[in-house]
């Protein structure tokens, strides 16, 4: 049961206290606080408003949308562990900004491909925030199932008539219908995960926005037929695809995760905030018990997915670092379960928590709380929306099992 | 002293060396069963065994037999659960309880007397509780008079504790008892170190759920204790007590989820991997594979909660309140029961280095965020109520799994504790995490008030 | 009246050929997207073809059109439920609180005025809370200060009500204001019927959390009510409130349960029972299917919990305090809303049999052992809490279930209740069952008390 | 969903209220309210004592072994709902008494067969509590299962040298050490189900006490290697075996429930009581919301198990009188499936409630409910037994889901 034990200590240094004496995590932390300091700020703006929508330019000018983008190419440099506290954030503030599709999956598509001029080019403008990407993948249950990821890679190449040809179909696509660049995860003729740059415009590719109860979230289906590809759009992954599709799913799963974390910080915050001024019986309403401990039991399950989504968070910046660094040979296939193993443990918990939490928060809020104006409403629809979007709890869980599965037949021990 | 990571992994080595040398084999099926004298000589025999290799005391300061970074304690509590080692169960209260004690509150002179005694094996109880003061323990009636005697003062006790765990192979007790019935309920309570051969000593063992014995209720009677064995200024035993209660949370949190997450979920796994008479493997039901993803990520969940409060313990940030959103605003101390463990942050800060290390060690940096202290002055409470419940729903769904089999399970090994696999017996045992030490509901109220600084019962 | 086997199964015969000819065809897809006026024609016609068959007010004494016997009404409510018939939405407040209203404390004259017109359409709002007065009723503000006028005392009323369902299309309001500010809490409360084409009344909508607008805020500004449209004696308003709030449970709380037993269940069962993309139907696993027998098994228990209410009801044995076990104490009469719904139990006996069927037929015999009122007075809280929070476990499950689709879903059929399979947008409407009414935390309050006799908080 | 929706009102009249004006179930219920008197009064004496065993003799005495056995076999001639009262009271004292393999499954089966001299003599003989019996039948999930009764057959028979002999294994059977006379139920050389009586002391039967936590219960292991069996100990179920079998099996779970029910009002009173005497910070215990809502909790499914049990109950009376009256035609499979779906419904619900409530009120008794004395932990052992005998709530909920799956194929209405 390796994936499960101490040896993940081992394994991930920095769950480990008192090792960082040598490394700059330290360094990181106050990075990071900073950063969330800054975005708490930027973002409480937005919160008010009905549609919560985010000043993309904004969002440029603060540099987050490059926070992964090497510093050679304009971008800040650092790891996914910072985008990971913008999603947060965002989450917190009930955002609607299209940061999932342009910095947190078009960054990482184009930051695990094999690097180039093109590439370079996009990541640049990427940092400035023109063009808005999406990247169409499969974001619901299906690539957690036993078969993994290519059964569930959404498009195909096929050469026909001395052209290669695309096709194939993503729905739920995070900020498809606003997105002026999109990057379609797809089978080439040797069954190789890669990427192919298309354009919503462009001739047999069709996005469609899909309307949902969440207002503050875009998303959409991207569909090709036959959409012819020139080559130089085809671009391959660093090493095996396999391993960079796998990451690029790990890495919306958690990013959606880090939005659920916020958002339930936000209704624990806001409940304990009414049930202190809103008074019944004569005394405020958090000083009865029922009040009181549904706002512990609040407490509890954001602890302790807090503490789910922040080892998850290491193993992915970890193991995104080494494959940027390596390529095929960095991540081997048991850094990658255990990757995915921390990934599930946060996804599953955090967005169910999430949920719970904000119909918690409904509930002790009394009859404002199910008000359009009290927003908590908000937070309801984007928890249930985040639960689903890159794999329902149960998947996540069912690929836990066969984990466990799998390690308690390797033995006692 | 911080350890590199390469320290860490030799150390890891070591220890996981030394457990494959030393854990005794096949000791569960041994302890099984056993009669108490038994238990007591093979825990006293393990407690040595450690000791000889360092890793009795390990968060005691290095002059007293300890030595230990918190980094090198979560190592050492890694592999002991790993290698499904015995616990310490007799000497628990007196490797932390008294010895948080004496190291925080305690004269230089009661600790030369009482640190290595603990080291050669002197068993300690608590004696805190009474019938009329469980949760409610500041309306404790045990009386300490103070009187002049040929030899110097004494104080002579009466009155009736419960639930001294362990009483009937006590030699010490760390008693409480109101020594001056005027004043307020807090203010009138003094901390004692009491001899468990007094004269006016009655013990009596209470039968446990499962028919144990290992409670006790103590009965005094004109026992008389030297004043010197006051521990701390006297009627401000409430205040040392806190200290002592602080001692159950932090790294002892962390060795229990370990348990719960190696032998613990590995018997679970094993459980359900068990085919049945038809064949069929639980495991292959969607429905126990959920439950088990699902315990798998609650226990993962709980060491990350674990070693966050043992991290911040050892950085000196737990319920740094001055740190704490605006929203999570800090209420008045409790005066109940509820908030032992929670002494205010000014002490409490002083007194985790010293319980958890060696206050010669340079604090590491504050690494974290402000939002790390988001569960403020009630993380140990957060913990508890977590592993505590998690462990009941657990051993419930090992309990509901085994069916009828579980029955059948009659005793389970001595020197374990409640995830032994004897999924019944571990189940009705998950009831001493949620009752002692302040009710969960207790707690909640804790993590309410003190945590999210929600407004007090008027 | 008791109706035999024969006569029953003959009705409900007669009650399903009806449906099958009257219950509009489609009518979900037709009342999805609809605009408010559509809603409210689509509502008058429905419940215009009902009172032709006699099915309006089946709960009414038969002198004002209805008659039936609570078993009657069972079987009515079962078969309206199982055609999925559209549910009355509009005239709620109407046909059960004014009308219960009335019978119970109204005079004749008041009846003769108003039942009449409830029957011919007229819309009741309920002008309870405030916004300061949620939860704790009690402590309304809006004062009704009488004063003479020419053709007669008027009351003048000013103050602000909320959550007001309905008000924008309401002819009446039943309203609670203050008419003796000097006078205890719930001594100095007035009830009175108020037209709502009075001057000085400002109706505005409130969005709820899916954005519809069915909830209004009420502004007062020296609005006259004449006395005569004072609803039993001055300042006693707060009494004639419990029988209205009486009212929105029994009965109509079994046509809930049956409404979640057939379309609510089929619907989740269709759910789960659809393949996906890759042929797979979640019903197939283990975990799924245990959930769909679990909340098939609450349902069973729901109706059964209902009918007890209601054949107690009938039996006039509901509460009945003399029959609970002794340490099923009944506590003093709250004095929360809390109790909204829990009139003393002598006043609640005659009040339900009028409400809830010809007080000329015979109560049948009391066929319940004491057991039976093992709830005491606190069936009603029992059977909302209950209903409530299973209505938003599988509604929730629902949700997860449909996943990502379950978002695109943007709108459900007006006139359907909050299980119309649409899962996410049911799941948020299900608090409006869980916080109206008293709250859930306030009914388990209720509950503790009334039914189980604990003690109040000091 | 006929099974499922308001048809089961028309199916089971006692359903409907009103409507018994032509029949005795008011009489009945005066006759259960009397005999619930009466039995708690008894049992009262022996929940004191430590081992809560209840004098024999005593249950003969108030005629609560025969209250099934007919009128003209010295019986009361009531029915299973009257044994219903006394298991649920017999929970409520957690009483030890081989009440369940004589009273319940040992009349059950009898009153399930071909009628008899052998065999009326020997229902005679019962309700005298002399002998005492075990009814060997699987008590586990096997019968739950798809596969239905006969494959869960723990016996069989076999004719070999001329004569029949019995092979087979039994385990958790209740009230086998004590028994005097076991009835078997086996498979005969045609695969009909049928009950084989035999004697513990007998060539090739051996019987073995089971020790469980749960020491109110008794249970033991039946056996039987090549066991030569006489002619006139070989008996017919009425009309079908199969549907005898099923009757008999649903007595065994639903006696279970009874006793469930039984505890958790026990339990839950035991709280209650506690709660307000117990005084903490200057209050009783139960005044603090933490306390009365969770007593709440209790009742609200207490409230609803008590209704399950109250349908199926009836149900299964019902369809009893109609397998006594008129044998094979009586009970058709669809009726069948209805008392199954009653019974799983109580079964599984009231059993786990019970296991919840006992945990419950261990928790809200404080460190007294931890205690031997206090007596709350026969409670919550007596119902984790009671839990997993005669079928777990998981196996219960599977034959339920099955059921909802069929009958959601059969139609949408």
């Amino acid at each position: 049961m390796s994936a499960h034990s101490s040896e993940l200590a081992v394994a991930a240094p920095a769950d480990a206290p008192g090792v960082d004496a040598g490394t700059d995590e330290g360094a990181d932390e106050e990075l990071r606080a900073e950063l969330r300091a800054v975005s708490r700020d930027l973002l409480a703006a937005a919160a008010g408003k009905d549609d919560a929508q985010v000043d993309w330019a904004l969002l440029a000018e603060a540099g987050w949308l490059g926070l992964e983008v090497p510093d050679g190419l304009d971008g800040a440099g650092v790891t996914v562990a910072e985008t990971a506290v913008v999603c947060e954030e965002l989450g917190r503030a009930a955002a609607r900004a299209p940061y999932l599709g342009t910095a947190v999956l078009g960054a990482g598509a184009l930051l695990a491909l094999d690097p180039g001029d093109d590439r370079d080019e996009l990541l640049r403008a990427l940092a400035t925030g023109a063009p808005r990407f999406a990247v169409a993948l499969p974001t619901g249950d299906a690539p957690l199932g036993a078969a993994g990821v290519p059964g569930a890679v959404p498009f195909r190449l096929a050469r026909s008539g001395g052209a290669v040809r695309l096709t194939g179909r993503a729905e739920f696509v995070p900020d498809a219908a606003e997105a002026e660049t999109l990057l379609l995860l797809a089978l080439d003729e040797g069954d190789e995960p890669v990427v192919v740059r298309a354009a919503p415009g462009q001739p047999g590719v069709e996005v469609t926005a899909t309307p949902v109860l969440d207002v503050s979230r875009s998303l959409g289906t991207v569909a090709a037929v036959d959409a012819p590809v020139e080559a130089g759009s085809v671009w391959r992954f660093r090493g095996d695809g396999r391993a960079g599709g796998r990451l690029l799913l790990a890495r919306g799963a958690l990013a959606v995760a880090c939005d659920s974390l916020g958002a339930a910080e936000a209704m624990l915050a806001a409940t304990v905030e009414y049930a202190s001024v809103r008074h019944q019986f004569g005394r405020p309403i958090g000083s009865f018990q029922a009040v009181k401990h549904g706002c512990a039991d609040m407490l509890v399950s954001v602890s302790v997915g807090r503490g789910l989504v922040t080892e998850a968070t290491r193993a992915l910046a970890a193991a995104s670092a080494v494959h940027v660094a390596d390529g095929a040979d960095g991540v081997d296939d048991a850094a990658m379960s255990a990757v995915e193993v921390a990934v599930s443990r946060a996804k599953s918990y955090m967005c169910a928590a999430a949920v719970d939490v904000a119909g918690k928060a409904m509930q002790l809020h009394g009859g404002i709380g199910y008000t359009w104006e009290s927003g908590v409403h908000r937070y309801l629809k984007r928890a249930a929306l985040s639960r689903a979007l890159f794999g329902s709890p149960t998947a996540h869980r069912a690929r836990l099992a066969r984990h466990l599965d799998a390690d308690g037949a390797g033995g006692a021990r | 002293m911080n350890a590199t990571l390469a320290d860490l992994a030799e150390l890891r080595a070591t220890i996981r060396d030394w457990c494959r040398a030393h854990v005794p084999a096949d000791w569960r099926r041994a302890q099984t069963g056993v009669g108490d004298d038994e238990f007591v000589a093979f825990q006293q025999a393990w407690f040595q065994e450690l000791r000889r290799a360092g890793y009795a005391v390990p968060h005691w300061p290095a002059e007293w037999g300890g030595g230990m970074s918190a980094a090198e304690q979560m190592v050492l509590y890694q592999e002991l659960a790993a290698a499904d080692a015995p616990r310490l169960v007799l000497a628990f209260v007196s490797i932390h309880h008294a010895a948080a004690t004496l190291l925080t509150a305690g004269t230089d002179e009661q600790r030369r007397r009482h640190l290595p005694g603990i080291l050669d094996g002197e068993i300690w109880v608590q004696g805190f509780s009474e019938p009329e003061a469980g949760s409610d323990l500041a309306s404790l009636r045990t009386t300490a008079r103070r009187e002049s005697r040929a030899g110097g003062d004494v104080f002579v006790v009466n009155g009736q504790k419960l639930w001294a765990s362990g009483a009937a192979h006590a030699d010490w007790c760390l008693l409480l008892a109101r020594s001056d019935p005027a004043a307020p309920k807090r203010r009138g309570i003094s901390y004692l170190l009491m001899d468990m051969r007094s004269p006016g000593l009655d013990v009596r063992p209470i039968r446990n759920a499962l028919g144990d014995s290992h409670f006790c209720e103590i009965f005094l009677n004109d026992v008389e204790i030297p004043a010197e064995n006051l521990v701390g200024p006297e009627n401000s035993g409430w205040q040392v007590a806190q200290a002592t209660l602080a001692a159950e949370r932090g790294m002892t949190m962390l060795e229990l989820a370990e348990r719960l997450g190696n032998v613990g979920l590995r018997s679970l796994v094993e459980t359900c991997r068990r085919p049945d008479a038809a064949g069929h493997r639980p495991i292959d039901d969607t429905l126990v594979a959920d439950r088990l993803a699902g315990f798998d990520t609650e226990i993962a969940g709980l060491r990350a909660l674990c070693r966050d409060l043992v991290e911040r313990h050892d950085a000196g940030t737990v319920g740094d309140a001055s740190q704490a959103p605006p929203a999570m605003r800090r209420s008045q101390d409790r005066t109940a029961f509820g908030d032992a463990g929670q002494a205010p942050p000014a002490m409490r800060r002083s007194q985790d280095r010293t319980a958890f290390g060696d206050a010669s060690q340079a604090p590491p940096a504050v690494r974290r965020s402000q939002d790390r202290t988001a569960f403020g002055g009630a993380d140990a409470s957060v913990v508890k109520v977590y592993y505590s419940e998690l462990l009941q729903r657990m051993t419930g769904f090992g309990a509901e799994i085994a069916g009828l089999a579980a029955q059948t399970e009659l005793s389970k090994p001595a020197s374990s504790g409640w995830e032994s696999g004897r999924w019944l017996l571990d189940f009705i045992g998950s009831w001493e995490w949620t009752i002692p030490g302040g009710t969960n509901e207790i707690q909640r109220t804790i993590i309410g008030e003190r945590g999210l600084g929600l407004p007090r019962e008027p």
